[in-house]
């Protein structure tokens, strides 16, 4: 048991990184790839054995480590920052979805990848470092630092080996997502400094700030750390007003790259509103709880509108994520077990869906080099695999039952239907999630609407030599489907990991 | 027996595994044989039907039997969601029908699909719709019915896309899930605001969530909690998914182009089987719906209104599916309108009826189609009695029952003409027997067209294979006789009539039963049949020349109306092309334009002020020293003018 | 006594007034450096005013003397042609200049004035502090240079020592950027 | 005759460099053209020696030398140490482009040495002329180092605008001097101090205040007088650019602390008007940063909108807010240090100052343009790197002073986004653009240069990560300034 | 009337603004450095008024006095090099031609 430490866990990419740019390692593409995929693996294989070995019953961090400088204090002493980690309820699942993400997508990157591939696998392997360190650290500093350490190799990562005006987007994407955690930053540091003024002390672990509610912070501060926290996440999960970057990051990333990017980092925005703005702030969530719905069924439908009218594949599936994500703020809203279950639930169910149908549209671009609906046509018939694998991920996406997507859709209408957040409110739960429903019926459409366009009907004339699904290819997807299947079979394997979790969450709302 | 009652999960369980096996097998390509698939389906329907047998005796035997069984799906603070099997009258009679059509339709489809070479991806969806479908009429509650009924949809997607290849296939697909979608959407609303208002039931009984067995006391929980408007309206919503499922009036446009499917396909799933589910459903809900009387009327209503229109939509199709399918639609619209007023055994009676000899109708049009090389045009056909004759005489006594004349479906209908007739419906009457006549009238006319006259195609016809006759034979046996068997005149002999087998509430008294209206459904039968022979059957051809015109003169509006479906296609494209399409590019292009705009205004206005800003930066040592000096005293000024004074 | 003190610091304010203005305002520029020595000199008398003899001798020594003769030599090695277009930049940044130079007074009179109140002619805020017999004698009889000598070897002997390198850094400095290369040949290369 | 003493004590580093000052004059007369090397080394020794002899002050007490006019506190023992380990880089970096200065490298050393030495009085000086003789030592030898290319006419404009620009801020301070002189009576700041502290005083000394600010904030280059630094920058050679954007602004800080004290007495004065200039420097540096092609001119910008952050953190006027100017000031230092060193390098291989130039230069040196990116990075306040810490640490003392003070914090954070693009717009340049002419390749072997960029890289990293001494350091020296300021934020 | 420190005070800020002016009015090099020069006198009266009227004992401001003449003569020698640099480049000493270096 005491051979799991999270320091392993977090650094190791980081190293590996390193190892991977340093100049003695031969820069041949095969052994580069090789080696990333595989440390991918070992990395997947380590992290899995933290969800075995995790209890899900007793509350708060388990695994729980702090990295003391030589002279045993604290990193900051001074701020009072100190460079803990701990997995917790929530954090098990996104630990073990980033690294299985991170293997596929080196998996999938055989084809799409030709040029620098050391800088690529390293600058991979430095994300996976931050996400990690976002997604298991119990110091609101370091969670900030991590933050902010995730925005370069995203950037480096769109801008070198993406597509179209490549530059353009990753700029848009670091500086938007830079705009809202300067928010964040103002918020912690309000947050500290309040702290400080009760208790005499400067700290910034996440415990610590959470459970002392006993001091008061003037009700204007408190709404403004709040939504500080909530702009960041916002931009992150992309909320209506602030979602453009998405659509650009993603048209112009590389495939691997915008799997990574739909799979783990829009889960980021979704962590951090439950992290931060549920547990640490539960008089406020309620407050803000109509915001949150209201914000979550303007997304789906708004989006799900917008999918219908896209000419892009890419752009399609992009909105199509902005409208699934609306569900986790529509099931967080909701306030209650059976709604914030469905919100993680669905976070998991949309990565992986995204994942897959991301790769799809990068199988598709390789043979055919363009994303158009209009010059696409028929290519069922030469690419037999690639269109079961894609009707099993567009079918799982729009919710098809004992798919993933189901279980989580009907957790968040369930919990959306019968929560009474809204009671204040003129318009009342039962009103928004019927409108939200009426998104089942749009994301039918455009997603069987897209797979007619590609793949049904016949077939261009110049799309006759494209090849079907690679090895490469073929395993990523199927290593997708599994848990698709799995878990829409079996969805209490993964709800009974943080179930209790939120649980006491609700719990402690209620109070 | 009670091995049956037990582990009736083996009904279901088996065509998945089958399902399972095919897949597996195809995609690590175990096997290229086509009869192991064959086996596989064929032997779970088989099994199935066995069992379904023993199970429907020993629910004959012991009546009010409800034997349940459920586990734990997900489990979610106070909401827990179960699967489970329930076994009643109702399940029984339902199983055994739809095994036995599956089994003889899959026979069938051996000898139809057997050059495609898509089989074994044909096998494995048929199967996956058998799983589903069984599954769903076990269901024990609401949600899990939800989750079987969204499978069967899909199924349906998938085996009317069989042939993806064909655009128009393609597109029906497509069109068929997406309008079985929106029923889903209003079924799920529906339960959903079931579920709140009747919450505390289920939270605080330790009950399942949603069981139909206590659906009764929970509507009438939510009737009292949400009052009877709104509960009218949740009545609605769950209306809304059997009245895209049974292809009712507004959203049945899907059944017709649902015949793109392949004909083994149409007659298992768009008329035997998927497409009664709907009325499965509003039998399983049918404590809620008896709730609220508004409910009652407007099912009644829709039922007429799509029996009477799909009749005559029927009357002018040339092609012989897409009458078939019409035929079907009204069919259903008449099984609606029975359940509408409360004649809930009237209605599963002419489904289970209609059932058997829809499907044979539609194998006989099969192998009609099948032999002359896939025509389905009725105008180019005819004379085929002498060519097949098994299939046109099974084909005839598949039109005499729908007509009404004699066979099983006169049963059936009379029953809900009976029940009609009793509680005085007078205006609703006249509909049915009206669209009684047109059924026979336009059956009839594809008979003759198909089969009496002389051969008007030019393609090459060669005999259906013998696989392919057999099951019209055993299909043809129940369409005729189960009417008869049922009706209740066998009493004596020991089998009981439907009702006392299948009823809601008490079983029902024996009803005086008067001759007057099964005689005049009798002369109606006929009239359509005189009708439909005097226009085309060869041998009264000599009236036909003067009255068709007199027809075409005065009857032309109507004649154009019912070619073009009423309009309800054109309809639903204006409503996509000119309302959803415009919307969603208003918002897209609103989206770019606006919300990025303003972004990249940001961008660029902070890049236009730097600009302007360096323009400051000229070069001459002079300006900056004034500029300087200027800034510094107006910094000195303004907060001497603040504090200072 | 006061009286005739008064006079001759109207007289010196006015003289340096005019010639300051002058050496600004001259078309011609040998006009403004002589109108520039005119103002040293008359600085130089308001020293001996503020019984400051040592500071108006070296006034006079360093810059009617010294500046004047630097700014002689520079004008003879940058002989330019046209003379008169030289004379004021008319340019915004002039009106400028008034602008920003009315404020500067106005600012300056306010504050020694302390916001407008205070007129008499020792301000408050500054401090006046009558010197000592002791100092008044050795005024009268050597003048201020041993109180300047004394501080300058006491108080300020850093800053004295420190002037002595910068002046050297400045020598040096003024020597390599003045100084025209001996070889002519390598000119070229040097300003590529 | 405690002069001795007062040297041993307060005043050792500036002994030894008047003392190289000296023996690099004779050499300079004596060795001809090609033997100049000699005074390169020698001036390198003696910076050497200062800086070890640093170490030998006491740090924990206050030294005052020479009647008062000089102190060395732990705070003047970090300026000096900034700033003689910033000259001796300025001087290692000067070592290939002294080719430039034909026979007249010696010079060019020596008189880097005077302004060093004017720097270091300038952090310690105590006395209103020491300051003045000081700050002018290091404004003339750097009038005369921005001149030194004298046959290149950009060289000789910067030089040119400099004097003048700094000969009319010079005369502005001393005219603050003056009144203050006349106000108080003394020139020595403590006695100012005691003074002020028992005498009420009137809306002269805020004005004298603001004059005598007129002159620092010259040499800071922060808002009102920011104009020349982009002119002198981009002409002056590029050593000297590095000297004055680092060196002397450190020095500039320094005695700007030390007049903070001076309007103690309405201390909201104070900080709403050095915020404000702060922020407008900020903003102004950035806005003019944003599409601007020469990297010297952009790197001035940067440096302008830099010294807006610090003089935030002097704004605030507490022991926390100065803590995290002082930390700040470091930060840059390094972070400023190692991008000039590497703008340097490449400057004197190609000749060429645009940003297009490095196009794709990070696949033909890939050390090089990893050194430089982390280097913008630190200024840009992005993790891992020192500038982040060092402004989350200044964000953090801004809201130390409560939420009135929010309006900073908000201006302050947005310009950090704007900051970040054109940052990003040089390490876009480098990594993402493609590369005209791809045979071209910096020689990046181990000389001295480029071990020092990869060493100052690896301290930015460094400092990022271990950052606790450098804190402690940062308010140890923050507590030793002995200011009559507010008490609150370091109470532990 | 009286002669008062007040008197020297107004004398000193009129030089001021004067030289203030000739800095940024004059298109030839050298009045700006006479102008740099007038405002440095300016000073140095201040500073002798100030230690005629306040602490004639230690006349410290004499002293500093002295110091700004050395600085301004060594800062006037320093811009008149310059100036002669800047000649030998471009022939004018005109400010207006020393604009090349702009954004």
């Amino acid at each position: 048991m005491e051979f799991l430490s999270l320091n392993i866990l977090i650094f190791a990419p980081l190293i590996v990184a390193g190892i991977i740019l340093s100049p003695l390692f031969p820069n041949d593409e095969i052994i580069v790839r090789r080696f990333a995929k595989g440390f991918s693996g070992i990395l997947f294989i380590y992290s899995i054995l933290f969800m075995i070995f995790f209890k899900p019953y007793n509350t708060g961090y388990q695994f729980k480590e702090t990295i003391k400088l030589f002279s045993n204090t604290n990193w900051i002493e001074p701020l009072g920052i100190s460079l803990s980690f701990g997995l917790d309820g929530i954090s098990v699942m996104l630990v073990v979805l980033t690294t299985f993400l991170v293997m596929l997508a080196l998996i999938a990157s055989k084809k799409s990848i030709t040029t620098k591939h050391k800088l690529y696998y390293s600058l991979i392997l430095v994300l996976t470092t931050a996400i990690l360190g976002i997604v298991t650290s119990r110091d609101l500093f370091l969670f900030f630092l991590f933050w902010e350490l995730e925005l370069i190799p995203m950037y480096f990562l769109i801008s070198i080996w993406g597509t179209g005006k490549k530059e353009y987007s990753a700029m848009k994407f670091v500086l938007y997502t830079f705009f809202g955690s300067l928010f964040m930053l103002g918020g912690i540091l309000l947050l500290n400094y309040f702290h400080f003024l009760n208790t005499g002390i400067y700290t910034f672990s996440i415990e610590a700030l959470t459970y002392s509610r006993h001091y008061d912070i003037p009700f204007i501060v408190k709404a403004l750390i709040f939504l500080g926290f909530f702009i960041a996440f916002a931009v992150k999960l992309p909320i209506v007003p602030l979602h453009t970057w998405l659509p650009n990051a993603h048209v112009d990333a590389p495939t691997p790259v915008s799997m990574l990017l739909a799979g783990i980092l829009l889960k980021m925005g979704g962590y951090g509103l439950i992290r931060f703005n549920t547990q640490m702030f539960p008089e406020m969530i309620k407050i803000f709880a109509p915001m949150l719905i209201v914000l979550g069924v303007i997304n789906i439908i708004y989006a799900a509108f917008i999918a219908l009218a896209q000419k892009d594949l890419k752009l399609l599936i992009a909105y199509s994520s902005i409208s699934h994500m609306g569900f986790v703020l529509l099931g967080l809203g909701a306030l209650n077990t059976i709604g914030i279950t469905g919100a993680m639930f669905q976070m998991l169910a949309h990565a992986l869906i995204s994942a897959g149908l991301f790769l799809i549209v990068g199988v598709i671009y390789l043979r055919t080099k363009t994303r158009i609906f209009s010059h696409l046509g028929g290519l069922g018939q030469v690419m037999p695999k690639a269109f079961y694998f894609t009707m099993l991920l567009a079918l799982a996406s729009l919710g098809l039952p004992l798919l993933v997507g189901f279980a989580a859709e009907v957790m968040i209408f369930y919990g959306a239907f019968t929560s009474n957040s809204l009671d204040g409110f003129i318009l009342s739960n039962q009103f928004m999630t019927a409108l939200a429903a009426i998104s089942i019926i749009i994301t039918a459409a455009y997603l069987l609407w897209m797979l007619q366009k590609i793949f049904m009907g016949n077939m261009f004339e110049k799309w006759q030599k494209a090849y079907d699904l690679t090895p490469q290819e073929a395993i990523a997807l199927t290593f997708l489907s599994i848990p698709i299947v799995l878990f829409g079979l079996y969805p209490e394997g993964v709800t009974s990991l943080f179930l209790p979790f939120v649980d006491n969450l609700v719990s402690n709302l209620a109070l | 027996m009670e091995f049956f009652i037990n582990n009736v999960w083996i009904i279901p369980a088996l065509p998945l595994w089958s399902f399972l096996l095919i897949l597996f097998g195809r995609i690590f390509n175990v096997y290229e044989n086509k009869y192991i698939s064959l086996a596989l389906t064929a032997g779970s329907t088989f099994i199935g039907f066995i069992s379904s047998i023993f199970i429907l005796f020993y629910c004959i035997n012991n009546p009010e039997t409800s034997t349940q069984y459920n586990i734990l799906w997900l489990d979610t603070g106070n909401l827990k969601f179960s699967i489970g099997w329930l076994v009643d009258n109702l399940a029984a009679m339902m199983l055994v029908v739809v095994t036995s059509i599956s089994l003889l339709i899959q026979i069938y489809s051996h000898g139809y699909m057997e050059q495609d070479k898509g089989y074994h991806r044909f096998f494995a969806y048929l199967v996956l719709f058998n799983f589903s479908m069984l599954a769903l009429v076990l269901s024990t509650n609401l949600f899990q019915t939800y989750i079987f009924w969204e499978l069967v949809g899909v199924s349906s997607y998938l085996l009317i896309g069989f042939w993806f290849y064909k655009p128009s296939a393609a597109q029906a697909a497509k069109k068929a899930f997406i309008i079985n979608r929106i029923g889903d959407c209003g079924l799920l609303v529906g339960t959903l605001a079931l579920l709140f208002y009747s919450l505390n039931w289920w939270t605080s009984s330790q009950n399942i969530l949603l069981e139909f067995a206590t659906l009764g006391q929970a509507g009438s929980l939510a009737l009292a909690n949400a009052g009877p408007v709104l509960f009218g309206l949740l009545a609605l919503g769950l209306l809304f998914g059997p009245i895209a499922k049974s292809a009712q009036i507004p959203l049945h446009t899907w059944l017709a182009d649902a015949m793109e499917g392949p004909t083994p396909i149409s007659a298992l799933i768009h008329a035997a089987t998927m497409v009664a589910a709907g009325v499965y459903l509003i039998a399983r809900l049918y404590p809620v719906f008896e709730l609220s009387p508004q409910i009652m009327t407007i099912m009644v209503w829709v039922g007429a209104i799509t029996a009477f229109i799909a009749a005559t939509i029927a009357i002018t199709q040339t092609d012989i599916k897409k009458c078939l399918a019409y035929s079907t639609c009204s069919q259903l619209g008449y099984m609606v309108l029975a359940m509408g007023v409360g004649a809930y055994s009237a209605g599963l009676f002419h489904l289970i009826t209609h059932a058997y000899f829809k499907a044979m109708l539609f194998l006989c049009s099969g192998a009609v189609i099948h032999s002359l090389a896939d025509q389905q045009n009725m105008k180019y056909m005819g004379g085929l009695r002498k060519k097949i004759p098994i299939v046109a005489y099974t084909y005839l006594i598949g039109t005499l029952a729908i007509a009404g004349l004699f066979l099983s479906g006169f049963w059936s209908k009379e029953a809900i003409l009976l029940s009609l007739y009793i509680q005085g419906k007078n205006l609703l009457l006249i509909i049915a027997l009206i669209t009684a006549f047109m059924t026979a009238y336009y059956m009839f006319r594809s008979y003759f067209m198909v089969f009496e006259g002389e051969y008007r195609g030019h393609a090459h016809f060669h005999k259906p294979s013998k696989i392919m006759t057999v099951p019209l034979i055993i299909l043809a046996v129940p369409s005729a006789l189960i009417g008869f068997i049922f009706s209740g005149s066998l009493k004596s002999i020991g089998i009981g009539s439907f009702d006392s087998f299948i009823f809601y509430g008490h079983a029902l008294h024996e009803a005086h039963v008067s001759l007057f209206l099964p005689i005049c459904s009798l002369i109606i039968a006929t009239l359509g049949f005189l009708l439909a022979g005097i226009i085309y059957w060869d041998k009264l051809k000599s009236l036909y020349c003067n009255c068709f015109k007199l027809v075409e003169k005065y009857f032309s509006p109507l004649y154009k109306l019912s070619t073009n479906k009423w309009y309800f296609d054109d309809f639903n494209n204006l409503l996509i092309k000119y309302l959803i399409l415009p919307i969603s590019e208003l918002i897209s292009i609103f989206d770019k334009y606006v919300i990025d705009g303003f972004i990249n205004l940001c961008g660029i206005s902070t890049l236009y002020k730097g600009k302007a800003v360096s323009l400051l930066q000229n070069g001459n040592i002079q300006t900056y020293l004034v500029t300087a000096l200027l800034s510094f005293i107006a910094i000195i000024t303004v907060v001497f003018l603040i504090y200072i004074i | 006594m006061e009286v005739l003190q008064f006079l001759f610091f109207g007289m010196f304010a006015l003289v340096i007034v005019i010639s300051a203005l002058g050496a600004i305002f001259c078309r011609n520029i040998i006009h403004s450096i002589v109108s520039l020595v005119i103002t040293f000199l008359s600085v130089s008398g308001i020293f001996i005013l503020l019984n400051a003899d040592f500071l108006a001798i070296s006034q006079i020594i360093i810059y009617a003397v010294g500046i004047t003769i630097l700014l002689v030599f520079s004008l003879m090695f940058t002989t330019t042609k046209d003379d008169n277009k030289l004379w004021l930049a008319f340019a915004p940044r002039t009106i400028l200049a008034f602008v920003v130079a009315g404020t500067l007074f106005i600012l300056l009179m306010f504050n020694i004035t302390n916001k407008f109140t205070d007129f008499n002619i020792n301000p408050k805020s500054f401090i006046t502090k009558a010197p000592k017999e002791s100092t008044i004698e050795l005024l009268k009889k050597q003048g201020t240079t041993p109180i300047i000598g004394k501080q300058l070897l006491t108080k300020y002997v850093l800053p004295f020592e420190i002037l002595s390198i910068l002046l050297l850094g400045v020598i040096i400095g003024a020597a390599v950027i003045a100084k025209k290369d001996t070889n002519e040949k390598n000119r070229a290369s040097e300003s590529a | 005759m405690d002069f001795l003493l007062d040297i041993k004590t307060a005043m050792l580093p500036e002994a030894i460099i008047t003392f190289t000052i000296l023996v690099c004059t004779v050499l300079c007369f004596m060795l001809k053209q090609e033997k100049q090397k000699i005074i390169y080394l020698i001036s390198l020794l003696g910076l050497i020696i200062s800086l070890t002899s640093i170490n030998l002050l006491a740090a924990n007490k206050i030294f005052t030398g020479f009647y008062n006019s000089f102190t060395s506190d732990f705070f003047s023992i970090l300026m000096r140490f900034l700033i003689l380990s910033g000259t001796l880089l300025v001087i290692i970096m000067t070592k290939d482009y002294s080719s430039k200065f034909k026979n007249r490298q010696g010079e060019f050393y020596l008189l880097m040495l005077i302004a060093a030495l004017g720097a270091l009085l300038l952090s310690g000086a105590n006395d209103l002329i020491m300051i003045f003789v000081a700050l002018e030592a290091l404004s003339l030898s750097s009038y005369a180092l921005s001149g030194f290319l004298k046959k290149d006419k950009s060289s000789n404009e910067a030089a040119l605008k400099y004097l003048i620009f700094g000969g009319a801020s010079s005369a502005i301070m001393l005219y603050g001097f003056s009144f203050l002189y006349g106000i108080t009576g003394h020139t020595n700041l403590t006695e100012i101090f005691t003074y002020l502290a028992n005498n009420n005083t009137d809306t002269m000394l805020n004005f004298t205040f603001f004059l005598i600010i007129a002159g620092f904030l010259f040499k800071v280059a922060a808002f009102p007088f920011q104009s020349w630094a982009p002119d002198v920058y981009e002409g002056a050679p590029v050593p000297v650019t590095a000297f004055l954007s680092t060196v002397s602004k450190v020095a500039g800080f320094a005695i700007l602390i030390k007049f903070i004290g001076l309007a103690f007495n309405n201390v909201e004065i104070i900080t709403v008007t050095l915020g404000l200039i702060a922020l407008l420097s900020i903003t102004i540096g950035n806005f003019m940063a944003l599409n601007q092609m020469n990297i010297k001119r952009l790197m001035a910008y940067s440096s302008i909108s830099q010294a807006g952050f610090v003089l935030i953190g002097f704004a605030l006027l507490s022991y926390s807010g100065i803590s995290g100017a002082i930390f700040y000031l470091i930060s840059y230092l390094v972070a400023s240090l190692g991008a000039w060193l590497a703008i340097i390098i490449f400057n004197t291989q190609t000749n060429k100052s645009l940003i297009s130039d490095l196009n794709g230069i990070a696949y033909r040196n890939p050390y090089f343009a990893t050194c430089f990116a982390f280097c913008l990075l630190s200024l840009a306040g992005i993790p891992v790197t020192v500038g982040f810490m060092a402004k989350f640490y200044l964000f953090h003392a801004i809201v130390q002073e409560g939420p009135a003070y929010l309006w900073l914090l908000i201006l302050a954070l947005l310009n950090t986004i704007l900051s970040l693009f054109y940052y990003l717009k040089i390490i876009k340049a480098m990594f993402v653009c493609k590369q005209e002419n791809e045979s071209f390749k910096l020689n990046f072997d181990a000389g001295i240069l480029n071990t020092s960029l990869v060493a100052l890289t690896l301290v930015v990293v460094l400092l990022g990560v271990l950052v606790t001494p450098f804190i402690e350091i940062a308010r140890d020296s923050a507590l030793s300034i002995k200011l009559p300021v507010k008490q609150v934020g370091l109470s532990r | 009337m009286e002669l008062g420190l007040v008197h020297y005070l107004i004398l000193v800020a009129i030089l001021f603004c004067i030289g203030i002016l000739g800095l940024i009015i004059s298109r030839n090099i050298v009045k700006i450095l006479i102008s740099i020069e007038i405002l440095l006198n300016a000073v140095n009266i201040n500073f002798a008024a100030f230690a005629n009227f306040g602490d004639l004992d230690e006349a410290k401001g004499q002293v500093f006095a002295i110091f700004i003449m050395a600085i301004a003569a060594a800062e006037i020698a320093l811009g008149l090099a310059i100036l002669i640099a800047c000649y030998n480049n471009r022939h004018s000493i005109d400010i207006e031609d020393y604009t090349s270096l702009k954004s």
